[in-house]
């Protein structure tokens, strides 16, 4: 890697040892990619910001830095594992919370921006077409090098600290346009309407992708923006898909021609869309509701509000979203409407990134292929990938009957 | 003894060795792991149920969760984590969370010649992987 | 025009009176305009939401539409005319205030979507690369265009409320390629730094451009989005721009030649810059600072408290926002910092939006040229285009040196 | 009597007549015009202090805010509005006020043949304006 003049007394450690250090990191990972300079960025979304995922070792790595560290550029902050205004109400334990805030003070001494939320995009953190960007956050990176066309590679939190410290990235993979070409083909045989249909096809890429780029055509509807957050999330659950092309629709794939030339394509059809949804099914009993990963839009906190209205609920449910995303439901009366029907508004948070809950859940039904894929195994329950008409239904029956 | 020698690509510098654990399904650190035990979690993964502690971890690729870098770093630190890491293509989730916890790794390598329980040194230095078959008989040739 | 069945039945009045009259506001647009069909739209921002440009006539106009009226696609309504929140503390007139509460509940009563900002954008309504949509407010449009790479006419209330009961729009201007490419090239001589800048190149361009495209080179830094947020507005105050593009930077403009072919640019250099801010230039005691137009992301806010952190003001200092950015700046103690300096988050409105503050403000000065441009016909007093930071210092001393 | 017949494009249908009030800087209903009294509030704008009242507004385009088309309805039901625009291109606002107000509109006009004071007819059926000239001193002819 050839680094400027700047970046060499960066990684000599005359801006200091976090600024050194933070270098060390991102030119070794240049140096393992083949980047051959660095690009300025001025914008990072963070992971690793739930007390969950960082761990005591996390916890530590970023306390130590914020001892001096100061955020060179806008650092939004991606979701943490408590509800930081009611998490005592929605019990979270206490020493895990504790441990969490901890994690958030480290954060904001180094000045990072508190929105806790997996879409940043929803809150104003909208990089542009051609941007150079550090975000973290798998669901976020798809949908911003898909849907935005901006550029980052998957950030882990110590890759996203050092680019908010030094302002650079190494230029590797989807920083280049070589590295943004399609690689599998995938023809959408059925009419994708909801955004679970867009969950589906996503898990079903996402497996067969793997690191690699979907390309997807034939989807004649225009995917709602829910529908690409949920396709966004999908593929980078089942794999650790950062970017994929909708011919017609994404940014940079006019055609199928331009983004992946002529190919044999995958169909995605009735058959592998049962399958998919096979794999998360169930019947019976349901105690654990949850929507909004990634977190709610405006438009699907109003779809729950309808089908909720006059209603009571007996499972749990979580309708998860924004702080800022809460604040238009509360004033749209939405948040009132839930809590009347016993369910909960959680904010900043989400199972998968949460303690796992005291309260002992066998059975989750969600419209999120993420959650699906990660409540099994953090939470020790069984999923049910469905509508969410039908997540409401089961909310209030206490009951879903397992129809696809 | 036959040990085979796979030449690969170094991704994190340092010597470590160690009995393998082998699986063809990527791995999410966020997810499929338990930090503070080092079991696998993920239901129905190929090695649910094993530890990783003191393991040489050999998996295809990494997939999901970008919390993944901590999560490694988190299990490395705890003391249960894997001693070392080969793939056949390192994402950037598992080679950030690698490059802070000093932990040995290279990729490009064609996982295949390796199985659970093979005796592994993985070379971070130049790159390179030396398995010593586990189901050789004479021992201490 | 050619209408389909469906698109009949509305004009028939088979589904209302009020899906007819809206059929007859498009077609009468769209025969007007040369439009061969209509377009499906699922996203629309609504202006004319404030009391002060909708008036008794507007404000009757909506409350018959509410009767029966329910929105088909989500609408996301723009700036109003007062702090929902805290008007009476803020002095806003009761009568006036009564009068928006009035107009908000019609446009509730249909299902609009309370966001009160010309920014929705940054409160998560972003409709996508080439997605046709209805938005009105000048700068919002010439964004979404233009930055967004989305399609949209200048809707006013009554054609965007038309499109909101509808989920139509005719097919003509700017939903169309032809209309899309460049027609005035501008060269920027000059390195533009601060939203300001943009202002000031926006301000000049809009002039020149009219209803036309200005297309800017030369353009070195790559623009924040708070710096294409200035540029929208100006080019949309001092002209009806509604879509303009920056070549290696806006998504239709890779190459000056793709959206504009060969043509002698009109040069924007240092005494282009220094014109347009003589024209809103003063000195001497200053009475009213704003900032905030079009309403303020988290980063300008940051800006702002940072600057006034342990200062006191003595002019009246609006800091503008939507109700989600100021949600972000409570969290982050950017509220309370603002606060104790005297200064005013005011959410939901703006000056010019709001009724004439009976305080009799003289001067007043600000970093939009939005703001310059409309706030001496509606508030009767002279202002002053300059820089955030020395927006805050005038707001500290009372006084601007007006050095330019 | 000379009238002058010129052929532009209709835009809002109706017919309306009176005395005409030209600009040749374009207007933004919402920030040139104070819709409770009519009068032009525009700092420096060529015909600030005028009153549109019961006037043909003759002026090239409209520019800024989209808030002009409720301004438009607005002053026109306030009674203090014009009876007819004439435009060289007609911008959407200004159209979509004037359809709700059923207010006479006619485009692709040079506005250059009319002056202020001029008489003039907006046939917004055909997309037609005549204009009588001003300075004519036989009167009634
Ligand atoms: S961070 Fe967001 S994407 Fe899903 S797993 Fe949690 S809601
Ligand atoms: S609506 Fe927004 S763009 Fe300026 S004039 Fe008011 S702050």
């Amino acid at each position: 890697m050839i680094l400027t003049d700047e970046e060499k007394r960066m990684l000599d450690g005359q801006y200091g040892d976090l600024v050194r250090k933070s270098m060390k990191i991102l030119v070794a990972l240049g140096e393992i990619y083949g980047a051959e300079k660095m690009l300025d960025i001025n914008n990072v979304h963070s992971p690793g910001v739930s007390y969950r995922v960082a761990g005591d070792a996390g916890l530590n790595f970023v306390k130590d830095a914020s001892v001096a560290g100061r955020f060179e550029v806008p650092v939004t902050l991606n979701t943490i594992g408590i509800d930081s205004e009611n998490w005592e109400e929605l019990g979270f334990p206490r020493c895990f919370a504790l441990k969490q805030l901890e994690l958030l003070q480290a954060y904001h001494t180094m000045g990072a921006i508190s929105t806790y939320t997996c879409t940043p995009y929803l809150v104003g953190n909208i990089p542009l077409r051609g941007e150079h960007v550090a975000w973290g956050e798998s669901s976020a990176i798809a949908f911003v090098n898909s849907v935005l066309g901006a550029r980052t590679n998957r950030e882990g939190g110590p890759s996203a600290l050092a680019a908010g410290i030094t302002g650079k990235v190494p230029a590797y993979g989807y920083h280049l346009d070589e590295n943004r070409k399609g690689k599998y083909l995938f023809k959408v045989d059925i009419d994708l309407k909801t955004d679970r249909d867009f969950a589906v096809l996503g898990y079903f890429a996402g497996k067969i992708a793997g690191t690699d780029v979907p390309v997807f055509e034939g989807i004649k509807r225009r995917p709602t923006l829910e529908n690409l957050k949920a396709l966004s999330a999908a593929v980078a659950s089942s794999g650790a898909v950062a970017l994929y092309h909708i011919v017609g629709v994404t940014p940079e794939a006019p055609t199928t021609e331009a983004v992946i030339g002529k190919q044999e394509p995958i169909r995605f059809g009735k058959k592998e869309y049962e399958e998919v949804v096979a794999k998360f099914s169930l019947e019976g009993d349901i105690d654990f509701v949850v929507t909004g990963c990634p977190h709610c839009s405006i438009n699907e906190v109003r779809r729950v509000a309808q089908l909720l209205a006059g209603k009571k609920v007996k499972a749990d449910f979580w309708i998860c979203t924004s702080r800022q995303v809460k604040t238009l439901a509360d004033k749209m009366g939405y948040t009132e409407i839930i809590r009347e029907a016993g369910a909960q508004i959680v904010c900043d948070t989400c199972p998968v990134l949460a303690p796992t809950s005291s309260k002992g859940y066998k059975k989750l039904v969600t419209n999120s292929a993420k959650l699906a894929h990660y409540a099994p195994g953090l939470w020790n329950l069984k999923t049910g990938l469905i509508e969410i008409e039908d997540c409401v239904e089961a909310a209030i029956k206490g009951y879903w009957g397992g129809k696809v | 003894m036959n040990t085979k020698v796979i030449k690969g690509r170094k991704i994190v510098e340092g010597i470590a060795e160690g009995e393998a654990l082998v699986t063809k399904e990527p791995i999410s650190f966020m997810g499929s792991i338990n930090p503070k035990t080092g079991y696998v979690i993920e239901r129905g993964h190929e090695i649910e149920g094993q530890c990783l502690k003191g393991k040489v971890l050999v998996f295809p690729r990494a997939k999901g969760s970008t919390g993944g870098s901590y999560m490694l770093y988190d299990v490395v630190k705890n003391g249960v984590g894997p001693v070392g890491i080969v793939n056949v293509e390192a994402d950037s989730v598992v080679v950030i969370g690698a490059i802070v916890a000093d932990l040995p790794m290279v990729d490009k390598i064609d996982i295949g010649e390796i199985e659970t329980g093979d005796y592994v040194v993985v070379d971070g230095n130049n790159g390179v992987v030396k398995v010593q078959k586990r189901d050789n008989d004479t021992m201490g040739d």
